[in-house]
């Protein structure tokens, strides 16, 4: 018959080289047993320190330090309280119109992003040839590691637009797009919304390619069988499944475009100040770092809103 | 669901414009880092030469600049690893209460703009921090940086090691204690072992993330640490050092298109355990 | 004497260069290294701030730097500083090989010199009140609130051995002084020239009515500077257009004053076709033709110039804005016997005149001058001519208390600048 | 074997109780297992059956050590291991998904438990072929588990666990994932495994069928209790609920109303539909024997299913229906809407005590109709 485990356990030693956790291991793992908050505490207590200590007490201080006044002859954050930043910050005409105008380009920027998305996206996973699909992914990705100004040099010279009669020798003929296909948006709005796109792209494409993935062919099928046309299974069946991963997506496309201040700097030679962005490093190196942080809190709300928002639509299973 | 071959036909076209349109500018740098002017203006196919190659090999700062960024790009990767594998641990094997804070507040330094990340964490450091019993200032440099890097890569790992346990059996942790292992010894034998190669990814993803930052890195680097980011951003503004940008640019894209390859191999990959 | 040599590697970096420039010949001082035929361009002699060059091949190595570092401080180096500095004071070599006054300071001092750009003075003063630098290449704009922030060290000038040989002119000014101490060390000066674009112009302009009135070929092609402290510029100009308004200081505006400024600027935005920060993106909209007038450096004009730009540049009758840069020492430095050392090196003769140079503005010392080659630079950056300076404004920090010494009002501090031109540019 | 062993029962359960739920807030409580007793003896293949939500899953997940109890003992041999880690308990399990570890090759899973108890890379390597041999895997200790079949990966979990030679094999639906005729072959071959190792077998399950042909003892779960503990046969043919009489095989359960009309007798009733006649169709009449009872109705439906049929009559003056399974070949003039006699023995019909079926069994139930009473 067969002997009891207990034989089998001191059959361990028979073996040599036991390998066996050594006696204080052994203490520490039976003082884990059955002690869920334990365990919860000492896997996430270094992450959770580190996050809120770091990360949240730096937001927190940030919009402390946003209710102190400037000295005005040095330029440096006094000790005395005042409410005149914020005010400033949320009241100004002029300051809310940058916010909105760039929450307008972070929306179109998002939105263009979508249009894209979603036909390449569909098909990769529903059209193109099986074997296909993984190349095509990884091509839409591999560009994401260029480098952030790597890409936006390379738009820099993309739309670098053609000099004119007075152009010194070598300088008419502008970048890639002036001087091959005769037509550039030059730098301004629109190359800094093309240039946005071209970023976050691939950001767009990749989890609304997942949802895609995930859809089976069959629930199409089943659409089309009960008689709706590709369009009507479109926006009936496949854009609501798909709304984490546009949700997910999106949170990449606009809270990025949302806060860049380098692009504007590259694609948009010294006009406005185009973007929030901008403003805030313009306030920063003014010096007024009260201000600043100030300013700081209106992407701060609107992210942050947005977030909860794409939270609710599933979006952070899905990033 | 059918669709006519004209669709199909659009479709394709769209995915090829697609393409085209992510790879034409990178296209145009690599070609510009062989150009003979110094210009962002486009050469044509006419001029060519490896000058700026060779330049950009004997110059110590854009090399310096690349040494300095792998570094900090390594460690903030290492710490980001444990502190985001921790907390992917921690969060696939209990429920509690404020779970959904702790994820959103992992996701937080990737969301919220790099200037806003930046000017907060500027802000922290640049103060001398009075505890009481002792003050410090955390001040800048290699140490700010890493502490910066690290803190927006923890939830690339997270988020890789998190969907690699979800997609195991729950069931393993339990097989392996009820089979005699103790804490230690499952998470040796079989909890590493299962999430190595999504550790791995997520590496490569947070090293590529922290080593391309740029505005985070601009208000935490200290003097005299220059990043390869801030060395191109620097040499935007000089004249004399656009094709050397060019050059590094090219650079840095071809020796990353293998490490994304890789990942993006490793992160798909990988045995899930899903038992059926 | 062996410092011939010194500007002799200006000629450009590559033998076929060196042995080419045999002659005198007219270079465009600093990025003349690839094109061979921008160096010889017919007009560049015509060009006020051409840099003469005397092609003395003297081999390298044996340049007399004209410098004896301090023993004391020599024996107190930490080994490194960490500066901030306007793009162009600090070459190693690395942008033009011919240029590299920080290799021999580190040869001679064992400092290694970390550079942090700054791309405006109000950039400056945020980063030195981080406390992480050493010391900094300050604008008249900037030292007024770094001195009051406390953010510099009083020097003590027996320490410095260039010191004496700074030009009278430039020592104990309202922006590097303190209560008649010395805060720094002089380190160039220069004016904000408009540059124009002599196809479109045949004629030289010679108002800066050019960018402020307009009806002129460079309407909408117009380059201003962005920055708070632009708005002296057009409060120079009203000084000289319309009386009526008493602006005796661009720099001290009393409300009247500065809204009759900001509505100038206001109504500029019409004649203005860019807003430069960096100076690369005016440099390239010069080169391209898109920008036919503006508000520039020098240094922008000779780079420009050298990738054959048809530009020239000149000071306007009303006069101009303009900077008296200083170098200054940090409070908190971590380094201080490198960054003195620094700061005694970049004003020393031939340093001094290396910046001057590739900088495209007038030295500090007076000795610079002396050097060979030096005569034709020194004239044509006016260096030795006090009634030059007359009409040049020096950046400086606006503050409530008027710096024309009116006391009947309050001018508007400079933080209002800023405010008023975030504003005027958002 | 040992007298001495039987004395002493491989598992005891005490009181045992188990709530989710947040602490300390009464209201979001689920009482998961509720105050439940058992003693299971050494050697026994010992089935807790039940619907699913109904606790067996969680009792067994408490013997193993997975889950701390709210209250209550967990014995196994005498010893109290209520809050001993897995880890430390003579118990091993077999999965439901398998859990096999997938980085690992059959060998390594098998050799698994050996290796952390220290056991020598030549004796694990020994035992584990041995074990991998008699659940005729020799020879593919080398694949990894996601290139076996789904039965492969079962006898590999099996393996891996009995390598360890446990006191007590615990398995929590082992067989739920492999299709019918696989299933079969599996129970067979557990039973033949069980009776060669001679281990206590804990076997959970929702399949009465498997409960039934399997285990030399049933506690039949539902809503966290146990309603009844037994051989199979007391259970099948004695159950002590309502509950279970529906639960395990097919039954007709009469309220008291009904009961009282027909047998006389006012308390819940219970009867197989098997042992139940049709006596008379239609205006034929038919003999009701001594000691039978008989009611009239109306056939509401006839399910052919094969050997048999299934009629679903409504009784006359009564919204109760009744199931009566029949040989197929007397149904002649049986069809919906037609008037029949039903008859059974008194005997065959038991009293039960009245506990509720909750929806999710009556599905359960549902499905059971389909496969007929080829268990027994």
């Amino acid at each position: 018959m067969t002997a009891p485990a207990a034989a089998g356990a001191a059959g361990a030693s028979i073996g040599g080289r036991a390998s066996g956790p050594s006696r204080p291991w052994r203490a520490l793992n039976r003082a884990y047993h059955g002690r869920r908050r334990l365990g919860i505490g000492s896997l996430l207590g270094l992450p959770l320190t580190w996050m809120l200590v770091i990360y949240l007490g730096s937001l927190v201080l940030l919009v402390v330090s946003a209710l102190y006044e400037l000295d005005p002859v040095t330029q440096k954050p006094t000790t005395t309280f005042t409410t005149a930043n914020l005010t400033s910050a949320f009241t100004e005409w002029d300051t809310v119109w940058v916010v909105i105008r760039t929450a307008g380009v972070a929306l179109l920027v998002t939105i263009i992003c979508f249009l894209i998305s979603v036909p390449v996206a569909f098909f990769v996973s529903k059209v193109a040839w099986r074997w296909a699909r993984r190349g095509i992914v990884v091509a839409m990705l591999l560009p994401l590691w260029a480098g952030y100004l790597v890409k936006g040099y390379a738009w820099r010279a993309m739309v670098s637009p053609a000099g004119n009669q007075f152009a010194a020798a070598g300088r008419g003929g502008g970048g890639f797009l002036e001087s091959t296909i005769g037509w550039t948006p030059g730098y301004g709005r629109v190359a800094i919304v093309v240039t946005l796109v071209y970023f976050w792209l691939p950001y767009m494409v990749l989890p609304i390619y997942a949802g895609l993935d995930r859809l089976p062919v069959s629930l199409l099928d089943a659409s089309g069988d009960l008689g709706a046309r590709p369009l009507r299974t479109f926006r009936s069946v496949i854009l609501p499944l798909l709304l984490p991963s546009i949700a997910a997506g999106s949170i990449f496309t606009f809270s990025l475009s949302m806060g860049d201040y380098i692009v504007p700097q590259i694609v948009n030679q010294g006009e406005e100040r185009f973007l929030f962005g901008s403003v805030i490093n313009g306030v920063l190196g003014a010096p007024n770092q009260p201000l600043a942080a100030a300013f700081t809190l209106w992407p701060l709300l609107i992210i942050i809103l947005y977030l909860l928002a794409m939270k609710r639509l599933g979006a952070f299973e899905n990033l | 669901m059918r669709l006519s071959l004209p669709a199909r036909i659009a479709l394709c076209l769209v995915t090829i414009a697609t393409l085209l349109f992510l790879y034409l500018p990178l296209v145009v740098v690599a070609r510009l880092s062989f150009n003979p002017a110094k210009s962002v203006a486009w050469p044509g196919w006419s001029g060519y030469t490896t000058e700026w190659w060779s330049k950009a090999w004997e110059s110590d700062a854009p090399r310096e600049a690349l040494l300095n960024s792998c570094k900090v790009a390594l460690v903030a990767t290492v710490i980001a690893l444990v502190l985001g594998t921790l907390a992917a641990m921690a969060m696939t094997r209990f429920g509690f209460f404020g779970k959904d804070v702790v994820s959103f507040l992992l996701v937080l330094p990737i969301a919220l703009p790099g200037i806003v990340t930046g000017i907060a964490l500027q802000n922290t450091f640049s103060r001398t921090i009075d505890l009481g019993l002792f003050s410090f200032k955390v001040g800048f440099g290699f140490h700010s940086l890493v502490i910066a890097h690290a803190t927006f890569c923890v939830v690339v790992a997270y988020n890789n090691v998190v969907a690699r346990l979800r997609r195991s059996s729950p069931n393993l942790l339990e097989a392996s204690a009820d089979l005699g292992a103790h804490g230690s010894q499952t998470f040796r034998y079989i909890t590493f072992p299962l999430v190595r190669s999504a550790m791995l990814a997520g590496g490569i993803l947070a090293f590529a993330l922290s080593f391309d930052e740029i505005v985070v890195t601009t208000f935490t680097a200290g003097s005299g640490f220059q990043t390869l980011p801030q060395w191109i951003l620097a040499n935007f503004s000089r004249p004399q050092n656009v094709p050397l940008v060019n050059v590094m640019a090219t650079f840095v894209m071809i020796v990353s298109i293998p490490l994304a390859w890789l990942a993006q191999r490793l992160s798909d990959g990988g045995d899930t355990g899903a038992g059926r | 004497m062996v410092s011939l040599a010194l500007v002799a590697t200006a000629c450009g970096d590559d033998d076929e260069e060196t042995t080419a420039t045999e002659a005198p010949a007219a270079t465009e001082a600093p990025g003349a290294t690839e094109a061979p035929d921008a160096t010889e361009a017919p007009d560049a002699t015509e060009a006020p701030d051409a840099t003469e060059a005397p092609a003395a091949t003297e081999p390298a190595g044996e340049v007399d730097y004209m410098w004896t570092p301090n023993a004391d401080l020599v024996a107190g180096a930490e080994g490194q500083l960490n500066v901030i500095a306007w793009a162009g004071y600090i070459e190693d070599g690395s942008t033009d090989p011919a240029y590299d006054w920080v290799t021999p300071f580190r040869d001679l001092t064992g400092c290694e010199v970390n550079v942090k750009l700054g791309n405006s003075s109000d950039e400056m003063v945020q980063l030195m009140q981080s406390g992480e630098y050493d010391g900094v290449s300050a604008s008249g704009d900037a030292t007024t609130r770094l001195i009051q922030g406390g953010e510099i060290a009083p020097i003590d000038v027996a320490e410095f051995s260039s010191y004496a040989d700074v030009f009278e002119g430039l020592k104990l000014q309202p922006w590097n002084s303190l209560d008649g101490e010395p805060m720094g060390i002089p380190h160039g000066r220069g004016a904000n020239l408009l540059v124009y674009n002599t196809e479109a112009f045949p004629e030289a302009p010679d108002s800066w009515g050019v960018m402020f009135d307009g009806g002129t070929a460079a309407d909408g092609a117009v380059s201003v500077y962005d920055s708070p402290i632009y708005i002296a510029d057009a409060a120079l100009y009203l000084k000289a257009t319309q009386p009526d308004l008493g602006i005796e200081n661009p720099y001290a505006l009393d409300q009247a004053q500065f809204d009759a400024s900001i509505a100038l600027l206001e109504s500029q935005k019409d004649l203005a076709g860019q807003y430069w920060a960096l100076y690369t993106d005016q440099q390239a909209a010069l080169e391209d033709g898109s920008v036919l007038a503006g508000t520039t450096w020098q240094v922008i004009v000779n780079l420009a110039q050298s990738n054959g730009a048809l530009i020239d540049a000149v000071k306007p009758v009303e006069g101009a804005t303009g900077w008296s840069d200083t170098w200054m020492l940090s409070s908190q430095a971590a380094n201080p016997n490198c960054m003195k050392l620094w700061m005694d090196w970049i004003a020393s003769p031939w340093a001094n005149s290396q910046v001057a140079v590739w900088f495209g503005e007038a030295p500090s010392n007076a000795k610079s001058c002396g050097l060979d080659g030096m005569a034709e630079h020194c004239e044509i950056f006016h260096a030795e001519e006090t009634d030059y300076w007359n009409d040049v404004w020096y950046w400086q920090t606006a503050t409530e208390e008027c710096l024309d010494g009116r006391t009947d009002v309050t001018c508007v501090p400079y933080t209002e600048w800023v405010n008023a031109w975030t504003e005027l540019r958002s | 074997m040992a007298s001495e062993r039987s004395q002493v029962p491989a598992i005891q359960l005490v009181r045992l109780r188990k709530t989710f739920g947040r602490d300390g807030h009464d209201s979001h409580q689920v009482v998961a297992v509720d105050d439940v007793d058992l003693e299971i003896g050494e050697g026994e293949f010992f089935s807790l059956l039940g619907p699913s939500g109904s606790g067996k899953t969680t009792v067994l997940r408490m013997i193993a050590g997975f889950e701390l109890p709210t209250g209550g003992a967990v014995l196994l041999g005498g010893q109290d291991v209520t809050r001993t880690a897995p880890y430390d308990r003579d118990v091993n399990t077999v999965f439901q998904d398998y859990a096999l570890f997938p980085h690992l090759t059959v060998q390594q899973n098998v050799e698994y438990g050996l290796k952390v108890k220290g056991v020598g890379k030549a004796e694990r390597r020994r035992r584990a072929g041995e074990m991998l041999e008699s659940v005729r895997l020799g020879s593919f200790g080398k694949r990894k588990p996601h290139e076996m079949s789904g039965g492969q990966r079962q006898r590999v979990a099996l393996a891996r666990a009995l390598v360890n030679r446990p006191k007590v094999l615990l398995l929590d639906e082992p067989l739920g994932a492999l299709d019918l005729k696989l299933r079969e072959e599996m129970q067979v071959e557990l039973k033949s495994i069980q009776h060669e190792v001679g281990i206590t077998f804990v076997f959970v399950t929702h399949d009465q069928g498997e409960a039934l042909s399997m285990s030399s003892r049933i506690a039949v779960f539902n809503h966290g209790r146990i309603e009844q503990v037994g051989a199979p046969r007391e259970i099948y043919d004695h159950p002590a609920t309502s509950f279970v009489a529906g639960f395990v095989g097919t039954s007709n359960v009469l309220d008291p109303v009904t009961s009282a009309r027909v047998l006389g007798v006012d308390a819940t009733h219970s009867v197989r539909p098997e042992r139940i006649r049709l006596v008379a169709v239609g205006s034929a009449g038919g003999r009701v024997d001594d000691g039978e009872v008989s009611v009239d109705g109306t056939v509401v439906d006839v399910q052919y299913l094969g050997a048999e049929c299934r009629v679903r009559v409504q009784l006359d003056d009564s919204s109760a229906h009744l199931l009566a399974s029949v040989p197929s070949d007397g149904l002649a003039g049986v069809s919906p809407g037609g008037p029949v006699r039903l008859a059974w023995s008194r005997r065959a019909a038991f009293t039960v005590t009245a506990t509720d079926l909750d929806d999710h069994s009556a599905d359960h139930l549902g499905a059971e109709l389909q496969q007929g009473g080829d268990e027994q």
